[in-house]
Formats: C-alpha cells, sequence, structure tokens
C-alpha cells in the first residue's frame, strides 16, 4: 500500500431535501490512477464538485495528505484547493473560450509565477524575465501534448476532442498533485478514445500524480484503471480492482438490472 | 528582448508625435479653445472608458457606477486645489482622489461583486447615486451649488500625457499575468475558480483599478472645466461612458478610443443642429447598434506586433 | 532590458514635452481684443434647450427671440452711427455643465459673437466663464443666481460675467424680512429644491436672516411629484408659514398637496415660481394664500409701460403668459443693445464696459443699475396669489 | 396615529405606481433579459396621450385611459420590432445601449415637438376628498390603488391562464425549446411589449389625473425607480414587482416622514443593495444555480 493522498470520510451533501452524496468515503493514494463510475445520477460529478470545493459538504470530512502534514479541505475554496494541488476538467467542456490555447494555459500557472502589480504595469525587466519563464514553460507543456501548432488560436476554434485535451493541459498546469478528470472520453470516437487512453497512462506516468475519472465507457475504465469505485444512488456499491468489481453482483445488478 | 523594444519604440512615437501635432495645430491657431474643450473632452472620455472597458470588458462584471468614482476624484480636486493652488496641490489632489476611489470602490465591490450581470449594474448604479447624494448634502462639497472658480492647473497637454499614462498602464496591466486572470473571470468563473484563480480577488483588483482611473479622469475634468456640481455625475453620466465603452466594442481598448473619439466629434459637430442635437444622436446610436451589434471594432484591437504577420494568421483562421 | 529605463524616459520626456509646450500655447497672445461685429451684431445664446432645466431654457430662449426680433423690426442696434441687425446664434448646452464651456467656446471662437445670453443655471455658467473671459466677451445670464456667480475665488469681479436677475442673498434674505416683517410668521418650515443652486442658495440666505424658529427643514429634488409624506409630517406641526424655494414645476405640486392635505398657512417661494404655470399645476382652488418674491410680475404691466408691451407681444406671439424666465431674458437682450448703445461700439470689450456702467436701465424686471459685483440692483416685489390670481403686491425694503 | 395611517395611504398610492411600471420591465426582463430602458418613457407618451384626447377629443377619463393603453401598447410593440428584434441574438449590452438609444429619442423628441415645458394635465374627474377618522384619501388615490391592483390581478390572469400567458412563461424559461413546440416567439414577445407598456400607459395617464403635471423627462426618474422596485422583487416575477413597487413606495415615504428627504433616494439605493445581497436574485427571484 502506498501513502494517502487525499481521504474523505462520510461525506454527505443534501440539497433540500434531497441526498444527492450520501455517508461517501474514499481514499485516493500517491500516484494511482482510480475510476469513479455508476449510472446517471449516482452523484460522481457531485462528488468531484465536493471534493474540489464548487459546492461545500453538508457533512464529514476531507483531507488532503501533503509534505507539510495533513490539511483539511472542509469549507475551502475552489482556488484554495486548487492551489493546494487539486485539478480537475469539466463534463461540459469549460475552457475559456475566446482566449488563445497558449492564454489558457498559462492562466492556469497564475500562481506560480508571481508578478508584483507594479511590475506588471511599468514592464519592469522582472515582468519580461518571468513572462519569458510563464510562455516557456507554457509553450513546453503544449509541446508534450502535441498543441503547439495551435498555440495561438482562441480555444473555441478547436475540435471538440482537441478541447478535451486542452483542459487536460490547462488542469496540468496548475501543477497538480491530483487530477480529476470528469467524463474526459464524452463525445469521442473510438480512435480518439484509444489516444486518449495513452494521453492518461502518460500523464500519470510523466507526471507522477494521481488521477481520478468519472467515465463511462467501459473499455477506457477498465483498461487504465488500478482501482473503482462505484457509486449509486449517492452512495458507495463497491470497491476494487476492475477485475473484482466486474464480478461484484450488486455491480452486475445495478448496471445491467435495471429495476431488478 | 529585441522585438518588444521595437514595439513599445513603435507606441512610444505614435505618442510622441500625436502631441507634437495637437501642439503645433494649437500653435497654428488651427486648434481654437472650441476644439481644444472637444479635445480635451475625448481625452478624459478615453480615460474614463478605458478603466470602464477593463471592468466590463475584461473582468466581465457590469458596472454602472463609474461616475460615481469620477465624482470622488473630481471633488479630492476641487476641495484640496482650492487651497493649495499649485501643479503640486492638484497632483496631491489626484493622489487623494485615486486613494479614497479605491476605498470607496472596495466598500462597494467587496459585497456586491458576487453579484451577476444586471443585479450587479444596478448594485453599482445604486451604490454611485449613493456617493453623488452624500456629495448634494455635505457641506464641505458645497451641496448642490458644486465648486466653482477651481484653479484651471491642468491644460491640454496634462490630459494628453494622463490619457497616455492611464492607457499605458491599463494595456500592461491587461497583457501580463493579472490582466489573464481577470479575462478568465469573465470567460468562466468556475473555471478559473477551479485553476486556482481567486476570483473574487482579481475581480475587485479590476474593480478598483477602473475606480481609480476614473478618479483620474475626475480630477481631470474639475480642474479643466472648473466647475463640479453633484449633477455632473448622475446616473446618466455612468451611461455615458458605458455607452462609449460598447459603441467601441467591449473588450477593445483601441475601439473605446475609436467610440470616444467618434461621439465626442459627433457630440461638438452636433452642437450646429441646435434642439434636433439630441435626436440625431439618439438616433446615429440606435443605428450603430443595430449595424454594428459588436461595437465598431468588436474586440479587435490594434497592434504593432502582427502587422507583419497578419495575413498568415487570418488564413489559418478561416481554414 | 533596457525597458525599464525606457519606460521612465518616456514618461518623463512626454512631461518636460508637456510643461514645455503649455509654456508656449499661454504665452501666444491675439492683438487686438475680443470680438468685433461684422454686418450685424452677432449674440449668442448658451442655453439649456435640452436635459433636465430644458423647460426653463425654452421659456428663456423665447424671451431672447421675442427680443431680438422686437429689435431688429425696429432696424436694429444703433452702432456708432449706423443701424445693425442682431443676428441670434442659438446653441443648446444639454444642460450639462461641459458641454456649457464647449458651447460658450464655439460662440466666442467660431460664432465669433460679441456677447451672451446665458446660461440660465449657475454651474452651467461659471463651467463657461474660462472660456468667456479669454476671449474676452460677455454674457449676460438671465437667471444665475448663485451669490458667487459674479465673482473670482478672491472676491474680485469677473469682469465679463453679468446677470440680470436677483442673487439669492438678496431674495432669500427679502422672503425673510417679509415673512417676519409682514407675515408675522414666528415658526416657518423650509421646503427646499436640493437638486441645484438656487434653492439651497434661497434657503441658506434665508435663514441667514430669518429670525424666528425653523420648526422643520426639508428637501426635494427636482422632477419630484409625490410631496404628500413631507406635507403629512408637517401637518401636525405648529407653523405659521412655510418657505418653499424652487421653480413653478415642484412648487405647483407642493401648493396643490398641501392645500388637498388641509395645510392652509401661507407658503412663500421665489421668482422660480413666478409663472403663469404655478397656478394651472396648483389648480386655482389651491393656490391661495401664495407669496413669492420677483422682480417681475404680471401686474407690471399697470405701472411700467415697456412691461405691459412685453406682456402684449408675447401673448401675441406665443399664446400665453409671460413668464418671468422670459422676461429676465428679454431683459437681458437689451441691457446688451443699451450696452452697445451707450458705448456707440459692438466691440465685445466695449460692450462689457458698457454693461459694468449700465444705470437706469429701464426694464421688464425694473429699473436696473448694474452695481460693481455686476448684480443688477433693481426693486423687489412680492406677489400675492388668492385662487390663482395675482390679487396684491408688497414692496420689500 | 393618524399621521401613521395618513403616510400609510401615502406610500401605497406612491408606491402603486412604482408597481404599475415596475410590471413592464419585469415581464420584458423575463422573456428577453433586456433592461427595457426606454420603459419609463412610454409612460410619458401615455400621459401625453392621455392630454390631448382629453383636450382635444374631450374623451372621457375610462376612454382617455384605455386608448392610452392601446396606444403605449403599439409603441411598445413598434419599439420591439425596429430597436429590439434584429438585436436578439447580439450581446444583452448592446440591446441595453439600443433601450437607452430610444429613450433619448423619445424624450428628445418630445421636447423637440411639443417644448420641455411642464403642462397641467385636464382634471377629467373632480378631486373629492373623504375623511375616514382623521385619514384623508382622496377618490383619485382609491382610483389609482384600485385600477393599480384591478390591472396587476389581470396581468396576474393573464400570465397564468390563457394560452399566451403560457406561452410567454415558454419563451422566458427557454425560447428555442418554446419554438420547438410551436410558440410563435415573435408573437409572444410583442404580446409581452404590449402588455407591459399597455400598464405603463394606464400608470401615465393615472399620474397625469393624480398629479396634474406632466412633462417630456417625467419618465426618467420613476423609471429608474420601478426599474430597482422590481429587481427588488425579483426580476420576472409579476407579484414580485408589484411588492417591489409597494415596497419602495412605502419606503420613500417612511424615510420622508422622519424628516430625511435629502436621503429619501439614497436610503432607497441602500436598501437595494442589502436585500440584493441577502437574497441575489430579488424576493420572489428564481436562483438559479449554474450546473458545473
Amino acid at each position: 500500500m502506498s501513502s494517502p493522498l487525499l481521504t474523505a470520510q462520510q461525506i454527505v451533501k443534501s440539497f433540500g431535501g434531497l441526498t444527492a452524496v450520501a455517508n461517501v468515503s474514499v481514499h485516493f493514494d500517491q500516484n494511482e490512477l482510480i475510476g469513479l463510475i455508476g449510472p446517471n445520477g449516482a452523484g460522481k460529478t457531485t462528488l468531484f464538485n465536493l471534493l474540489t470545493g464548487v459546492t461545500p459538504v453538508t457533512s464529514g470530512a476531507i483531507s488532503l495528505y501533503t509534505d507539510q502534514g495533513v490539511q483539511s479541505l472542509n469549507g475551502k475554496k475552489p482556488a484554495e484547493i486548487a492551489q493546494a494541488g487539486i485539478s480537475r476538467t469539466f463534463q461540459n467542456i469549460r475552457l475559456f473560450k475566446e482566449l488563445t490555447v497558449l492564454d489558457n494555459v498559462r492562466i492556469a500557472m497564475t500562481n506560480h509565477y508571481r508578478e508584483g502589480f507594479f511590475t506588471s504595469i511599468f514592464r519592469t525587466p522582472k515582468f519580461y524575465r518571468t513572462e519569458a519563464d510563464m510562455t516557456t514553460a507554457a509553450q513546453k507543456l503544449l509541446a508534450i501534448f502535441d498543441l503547439t501548432g495551435v498555440a495561438d488560436q482562441p480555444a473555441k476554434n478547436l475540435p471538440y476532442g482537441i478541447q478535451r485535451r486542452l483542459e487536460i493541459v490547462r488542469a496540468l498546469a496548475t501543477k497538480p498533485k491530483l487530477l480529476f478528470l470528469d467524463e474526459p472520453a464524452a463525445g469521442m470516437n473510438p480512435e480518439e478514445t484509444a489516444d486518449l487512453t495513452r494521453l492518461i497512462r502518460q500523464i500519470q506516468h510523466d507526471f507522477h500524480i494521481t488521477i481520478v475519472l468519472i467515465e463511462h465507457d467501459m473499455s477506457l475504465v477498465m483498461n487504465v484503471v488500478e482501482r473503482l469505485y462505484v457509486l449509486e444512488h449517492g452512495a458507495l456499491l463497491a470497491e476494487g480492482t476492475p477485475s473484482k468489481i466486474q464480478q461484484n453482483p450488486a455491480v452486475i445488478k445495478a448496471y445491467l438490472g435495471g429495476e431488478a | 528582448m529585441k522585438a518588444n523594444l521595437k514595439y513599445n519604440a513603435a507606441w512610444l512615437g505614435v505618442m510622441v508625435l500625436g502631441f507634437v501635432v495637437i501642439d503645433a495645430c494649437e500653435f497654428l491657431g488651427i486648434i481654437n479653445s472650441f476644439i481644444e474643450n472637444m479635445l480635451v473632452t475625448i481625452g478624459i472620455n478615453i480615460i474614463l472608458a478605458t478603466g470602464l472597458n477593463l471592468i466590463i470588458g475584461f473582468s466581465g462584471q457590469f458596472s454602472l457606477g463609474h461616475a460615481g468614482f469620477m465624482a470622488i476624484g473630481a471633488y479630492a480636486t476641487g476641495i484640496i486645489t482650492q487651497t493649495l493652488v499649485t501643479p503640486i496641490g492638484f497632483y496631491l489632489s489626484v493622489v487623494v482622489g485615486i486613494g479614497i476611489a479605491i476605498i470607496a470602490a472596495l466598500i462597494v465591490g467587496i459585497p456586491t461583486l458576487r453579484l451577476r450581470g444586471d443585479y450587479l449594474a444596478i448594485a453599482t448604479m445604486g451604490a454611485a447615486e449613493i456617493i453623488r447624494i452624500l456629495i448634494n448634502n455635505l457641506k464641505i462639497t458645497n451641496g448642490a451649488a458644486g465648486l466653482f472658480n477651481i484653479p484651471p492647473l491642468v491644460t491640454w497637454a496634462t490630459v494628453y500625457v494622463f490619457m497616455c499614462i492611464t492607457t499605458i498602464v491599463t494595456v500592461n496591466f491587461i497583457h501580463s499575468r493579472s490582466g489573464r486572470a481577470v479575462m478568465s473571470v469573465r470567460e468562466d468563473e468556475i473555471a478559473a475558480e477551479s485553476m486556482g484563480i481567486n476570483t473574487t480577488r482579481w475581480k475587485l483588483a479590476a474593480f478598483v483599478f477602473g475606480a481609480s482611473t476614473a478618479a483620474i479622469g475626475g480630477s481631470l475634468h474639475a480642474a479643466y472645466i472648473q466647475t463640479i456640481a453633484p449633477g455632473d455625475f448622475n446616473i446618466m453620466a455612468s451611461i455615458a461612458i458605458l455607452i462609449i465603452v460598447v459603441l467601441g466594442g467591449v473588450g477593445s481598448i483601441t475601439g473605446t478610443f475609436i467610440a470616444a473619439i467618434v461621439l465626442g466629434t459627433l457630440d461638438t459637430v452636433l452642437q450646429n443642429f441646435g434642439t434636433l442635437r439630441m435626436i440625431i444622436y439618439s438616433l446615429a446610436l440606435i443605428l450603430i447598434m443595430i449595424f454594428k451589434p459588436s461595437g465598431l471594432l468588436g474586440t479587435w484591437e490594434f497592434s504593432f506586433k502582427p502587422l507583419g504577420s497578419r495575413q498568415r494568421k487570418e488564413q489559418s483562421v478561416h481554414e | 532590458m533596457k525597458t525599464w529605463q525606457k519606460m521612465t524616459i518616456r514618461i518623463a520626456a512626454l512631461s518636460i514635452a508637456a510643461v514645455a509646450m503649455a509654456g508656449c500655447s499661454t504665452a501666444k497672445n491675439n492683438g487686438s481684443q475680443g470680438n468685433n461685429p461684422g454686418k450685424t451684431v452677432k449674440i449668442g445664446v448658451n442655453m439649456e434647450l435640452s436635459g433636465s432645466a430644458a423647460g426653463y431654457g425654452q421659456q428663456q430662449k423665447q424671451g431672447i427671440q421675442l427680443a431680438v426680433n422686437k429689435i431688429n423690426r425696429s432696424g436694429g442696434i444703433k452702432v456708432g452711427k449706423s443701424k445693425k441687425k442682431i443676428q441670434l446664434v442659438i446653441r443648446d448646452n444639454k444642460t450639462s455643465n461641459t458641454t456649457a464651456a464647449s458651447v460658450a467656446a464655439q460662440l466666442v471662437n467660431n460664432d465669433k459673437v460679441v456677447a451672451v445670453v446665458g446660461p440660465a443655471a449657475t454651474n452651467a455658467g461659471t463651467a463657461s466663464i474660462p472660456n468667456m473671459t479669454k476671449a474676452a466677451v460677455p454674457s449676460v445670464s438671465p437667471s444665475a443666481t448663485d451669490p458667487d456667480y459674479t465673482l473670482q475665488k478672491n472676491g474680485d469681479v469677473q469682469k465679463y460675467i453679468f446677470r440680470a436677475c436677483f442673487q439669492n442673498n438678496f431674495q432669500g434674505s427679502s422672503a425673510a424680512k417679509f415673512m417676519t416683517n409682514t407675515l408675522k410668521a414666528k415658526r416657518v418650515a423650509v421646503l427646499t429644491d436640493n437638486s441645484s443652486d438656487y434653492g439651497t442658495g434661497l434657503t441658506k440666505a434665508f435663514k441667514k436672516t430669518y429670525t424666528g424658529t425653523v420648526a422643520s427643514s426639508q428637501t426635494f429634488q427636482e422632477g419630484d411629484k409625490d410631496f404628500n409624506a413631507i406635507l403629512t409630517a408637517l401637518k401636525h406641526k405648529k407653523i405659521d408659514a412655510i418657505y418653499a424655494p424652487g421653480y413653478y414645476s415642484e412648487l405647483g405640486l407642493i401648493i396643490k398637496q398641501a392645500r388637498q392635505a388641509g395645510i392652509n398657512v401661507p407658503i412663500v417661494g421665489s421668482d422660480g415660481m413666478a409663472d403663469a404655470k404655478l397656478t394651472k399645476i396648483a389648480g386655482k382652488a389651491s393656490a391661495n394664500n401664495v407669496y413669492y418674491t420677483t422682480p417681475f410680475s404680471t401686474k407690471s404691466g399697470d405701472t411700467n409701460a415697456i412691461a405691459a408691451s412685453f406682456l402684449k407681444d408675447f401673448k401675441a406671439k406665443y399664446h400665453t403668459t409671460a413668464p418671468t424666465f422670459s422676461a429676465l431674458a428679454y431683459d437681458s437682450v437689451y441691457m446688451v443693445k443699451a450696452a452697445i448703445e451707450n458705448e456707440g461700439s459692438a466691440n465685445s470689450v466695449k460692450i462689457t464696459d458698457g454693461l459694468a456702467k449700465l444705470k437706469n436701465f429701464k426694464g421688464v424686471t425694473g429699473t436696473i443699475t448694474m452695481n460693481q459685483h455686476h448684480n443688477p440692483e433693481k426693486s423687489m416685489i412680492v406677489e400675492q396669489l388668492t385662487k390663482g390670481e395675482v390679487q396684491r403686491t408688497y414692496n420689500v425694503k | 396615529m393618524q399621521t401613521i395611517g395618513q403616510q400609510l395611504i401615502n406610500g401605497l398610492s406612491l408606491g402603486s405606481i412604482y408597481a404599475l411600471l415596475a410590471l413592464g420591465y419585469t415581464m420584458v426582463y423575463g422573456i428577453i433579459k433586456l433592461i427595457n430602458f426606454a420603459h419609463g418613457d412610454i409612460y410619458m407618451l401615455g400621459a401625453f396621450w392621455g392630454y390631448f384626447v382629453i383636450n382635444k377629443l374631450h374623451f372621457n377619463f375610462l376612454f382617455a385611459m384605455l386608448s392610452a393603453m392601446l396606444f403605449c401598447a403599439l409603441v411598445g410593440v413598434i419599439i420591439e420590432y425596429f430597436a429590439y428584434r434584429p438585436l436578439r441574438k447580439s450581446p444583452r449590452i448592446t440591446a441595453l445601449i439600443t433601450a437607452i438609444g430610444v429613450s433619448f429619442l423619445l424624450e428628445n423628441g418630445m421636447t423637440y415637438f411639443f417644448t420641455a415645458n411642464t403642462r397641467n394635465f385636464p382634471q377629467a374627474i373632480q378631486t373629492v376628498t373623504y375623511h375616514l377618522g382623521g385619514i384623508q384619501i382622496s377618490n383619485i388615490q382609491l382610483l389609482i390603488l384600485g385600477t393599480a391592483c384591478l390591472l396587476m390581478l389581470l396581468l396576474e390572469l393573464i400570465i397564468k391562464r390563457t394560452k399566451m400567458g403560457k406561452a410567454m412563461r415558454a419563451v422566458s424559461v427557454d425560447p428555442e425549446a418554446a419554438q420547438l413546440v410551436g410558440i410563435n416567439i415573435n408573437h409572444t414577445i410583442s404580446f409581452t411589449f404590449a402588455l407591459g407598456s399597455a400598464m405603463a400607459g394606464a400608470a401615465g395617464v393615472l399620474i397625469g389625473l393624480y398629479y396634474n403635471s406632466i412633462d417630456p423627462l417625467m419618465g426618467m426618474t420613476p423609471g429608474i425607480k420601478a426599474f430597482v422596485a422590481a429587481v427588488i422583487g425579483g426580476i420576472g416575477s409579476v407579484p414580485g414587482a408589484s411588492l417591489g413597487g409597494f415596497l419602495i413606495g412605502l419606503l420613500e415615504t417612511a424615510v420622508q416622514a422622519v424628516g430625511l428627504s435629502a436621503y429619501k433616494d439614497a436610503v432607497v439605493y441602500f436598501v437595494l443593495i442589502v436585500i440584493l445581497l441577502v437574497l441575489p436574485a430579488g424576493i420572489f427571484g428564481k436562483k438559479t444555480k449554474e450546473k458545473v
């Protein structure tokens, strides 16, 4: 067992009278690749939103394990959580559409390259240095993911598949320790999905980070993840390796049995 | 680095050239005090509208309270230069105006910037009206009668230099890490938050920045026109600045310049039409908006950088 | 690498250039002072013809046009030996101070007028002063009432700035005296138009002079239509009278609503009320026990032949009783005429001298002598309305 | 006690005018998300229409009001057709500027053709004041309150019960989906403008009768106040607009009653900001949470 990176204990989220996430406990370890599956409306995205602070938890504890020790993420804003090392993509792509690909990536680096206010408005040499460093780093990242050619294009002009890839690159630019991917293969054809599979493996390997992905495409999930959580009706149904999950009767029932 | 130098030198050249041309015209008598008045009004409007464009066009926050911050700058100058009748007094008053405007922008912005779209617009409008009503009832501001006989410490040249400086500073702000963070808030607040951008902080930064440039505009207005009254800073004044921003193109500083010049000239030319002037003005406004819905320039920005490479770029966009 | 230094140099260079050039532009001087007339005597009108003060501005425009028509019909102004017709250049300042400054500059520089009538409001007027002074062209405002309008900051008179109306201090204190001496009011409520210098200035002057008790001091804004809340609050205060300086559009409503609410104490106002519309808005039945200070009265015609002919001509041309603003504007034009004829020249500087020396000028609004502060000295009267008609007039000393 | 009762009447009469105006804002905003800046000026047009038909054509009051409603409805539809419809797909801020342009045009056009002078509105109904236990109320105040309530009720019925009302609600929620189920969006939006403008027309004539003074700029201040009322009530909500209108009327009255008349508007705006901070979508507004 490797050391834990993030744990969530008995987290609950209710919207009015409706419980969207009930008593879910999960743990994500260092450099692990985890899948999160479940039928539509099972609360997968809600769980992501809770863990990234987009929506606050009703109860329960979320902790992040860093070099400085354990840090509670309860009540933290999304920006603080992102700065603590958690990044994500979105189910319905949320790029900065009017801005260029390069700027999308540079924005994600905002917190890693400090420029003082006066440095930037008076264009001191330090400003140009920082800008150049930042741009080089962003271009390097774009090159890794084969996006150099479109660096100066507005994000909205990119084809769908490339937009998905850019979103992942942008998330990586924040230098996360933990990356949440919300349905990265949605709307992709099998060929693109295969590319994505390779990409995800490569990221985990090259960047040494933990990746959690929500996915409906079972071929992708079963292919890449090391461990799986299954959610149903906001509650945790099962946990284990892909092969174990595939044999879990409760999971089979939830997926195949429908009402039965 | 060399490219930057060339690029900056080009802009410097444009600014100096503009100055020399105006000065020559002034010297030769082509520009009399009537034209000068128009130019100064345009210059002040550029300062005001550039700041508002930063708030509306770049941070995506719809503020309708710009005249309130302008009033703060104007009254700071009006009051301070009553006793300190020197250029130093004027510059001091500008600094004081900016300081108070920043404080006011923080007081207004921290609670209201959570609101979205038109709700924010109406809240900022309310805040600006509150500022104006306070000025209208205070003793130090001489109430509704306003201040006049403000010493003329500002010439067109001062306004020109201030216009250049605020524009440089605003454009530099936009083309920096801060500016990109601000724009990401406009594009998608939730995504920006998830990328570690403290959206509240950056929204506030843009708002405060815009407010301080408005204060500068107000100071220049007070010292040039030499008369200020609370009525000068009502809702209609905020709307007049908004019109410049939208007409030029939300998110285009070049557009703001063009729109301020076009509207300023139009307004002056229409002075010859007597009572018809406002009818023609409003018709022009409606027609421009209908035929150019995203403003005269949209989000297009003039730049020396792509002059050589623009054609290549356009091709790739059309592919 | 060197961009920081360059930036600094850039700003420094600009600033130095600015200072140097600014020196140049102030140094230049045009030989002869002021504007001279051509074939005609050009008089500019810098007036609020749109925007919030448009109603008053348009009344003044009517007065000006009436005066000019009349002068031109009788051949024009005698300049030296010949007679020259007046050419009016009317420009709208949108009730905006910035525009008023621009209009002033256009009138004096491009249109080359020799005198300007307007603006109506003090602030628009003060915004025009720098441009008028620079061009050495006089302006006569029919209705800028702030006491300091014609003064510089150090208390010296603004050389080129004149007015045809009373200044607030005089009118406000006269109202106070009238209320103490004639109405015997010991406790009053004050209701001020708080949207311009006019109402606030009058209230300030009134309070300074008035020796009784001010039981309540409330304000309203131009354009307000509902005063019931203020009046209901006043109703149970023991007051002998109400002092309400403002314009007829709001005062008419105040009178109407006060009388409907059962407040029947005297309501005293200022010359902004001296308009036949007041009665129309308030209703004949309500316009009772109403007084206002004014230089001009629709009854003026009984004693003043000039006023009588003005009233007749105005009625013939515009089919309505002449309001005070039109009368003041009418006088402004004739004041310029008198100045030109006295000096025998229509040079703008000469007109300025003529205006400053104006003495016993017989106008619609009384016999005017310009004092050292460019304020017209003329007698103030108080009119009393009963059932909407001017019932009697009082002279205030 | 009497004073409080009297002030309540004052506040309600003032509020009913704001409420009638706020309805127009709220309906238009609800359906095309446009702050129809020209709405206050349509109310001015209604007042002028009433002025002319009573003076020149000797209409009685009821006819004057009904014809003013019809006239304003027509003006509203025409403005929408020429000025707003071409911009339906454009950024909303563009449409807002156009609306401001239309507002300027109406104000200055009326100033140009009919002068800026204040006119006294013909008193088509004689004012009769009733005394009820020390509280005064005039027949015109009663008429305003009654008409306002009647029109609001009627509007609520139209929106909730009629086919057009259902179409309006559908378009305001999702115009594209509404189009798919066969709703004619253009007709629905025109109808909304007609309805909202008719309310403004009625308010114009009522105001004319009540205050007896009309001028081309009379729509500016009440227009902005009514918009504030609509926002306080929750823009898009008809009961919200009515509530907001009465709330502002009462608030203004209360501030003046305690002697702070100079800060009347400041207090209104302050309350607006506070309400928005507590309820970001106004009192009856639906809070929309963005789906992530």
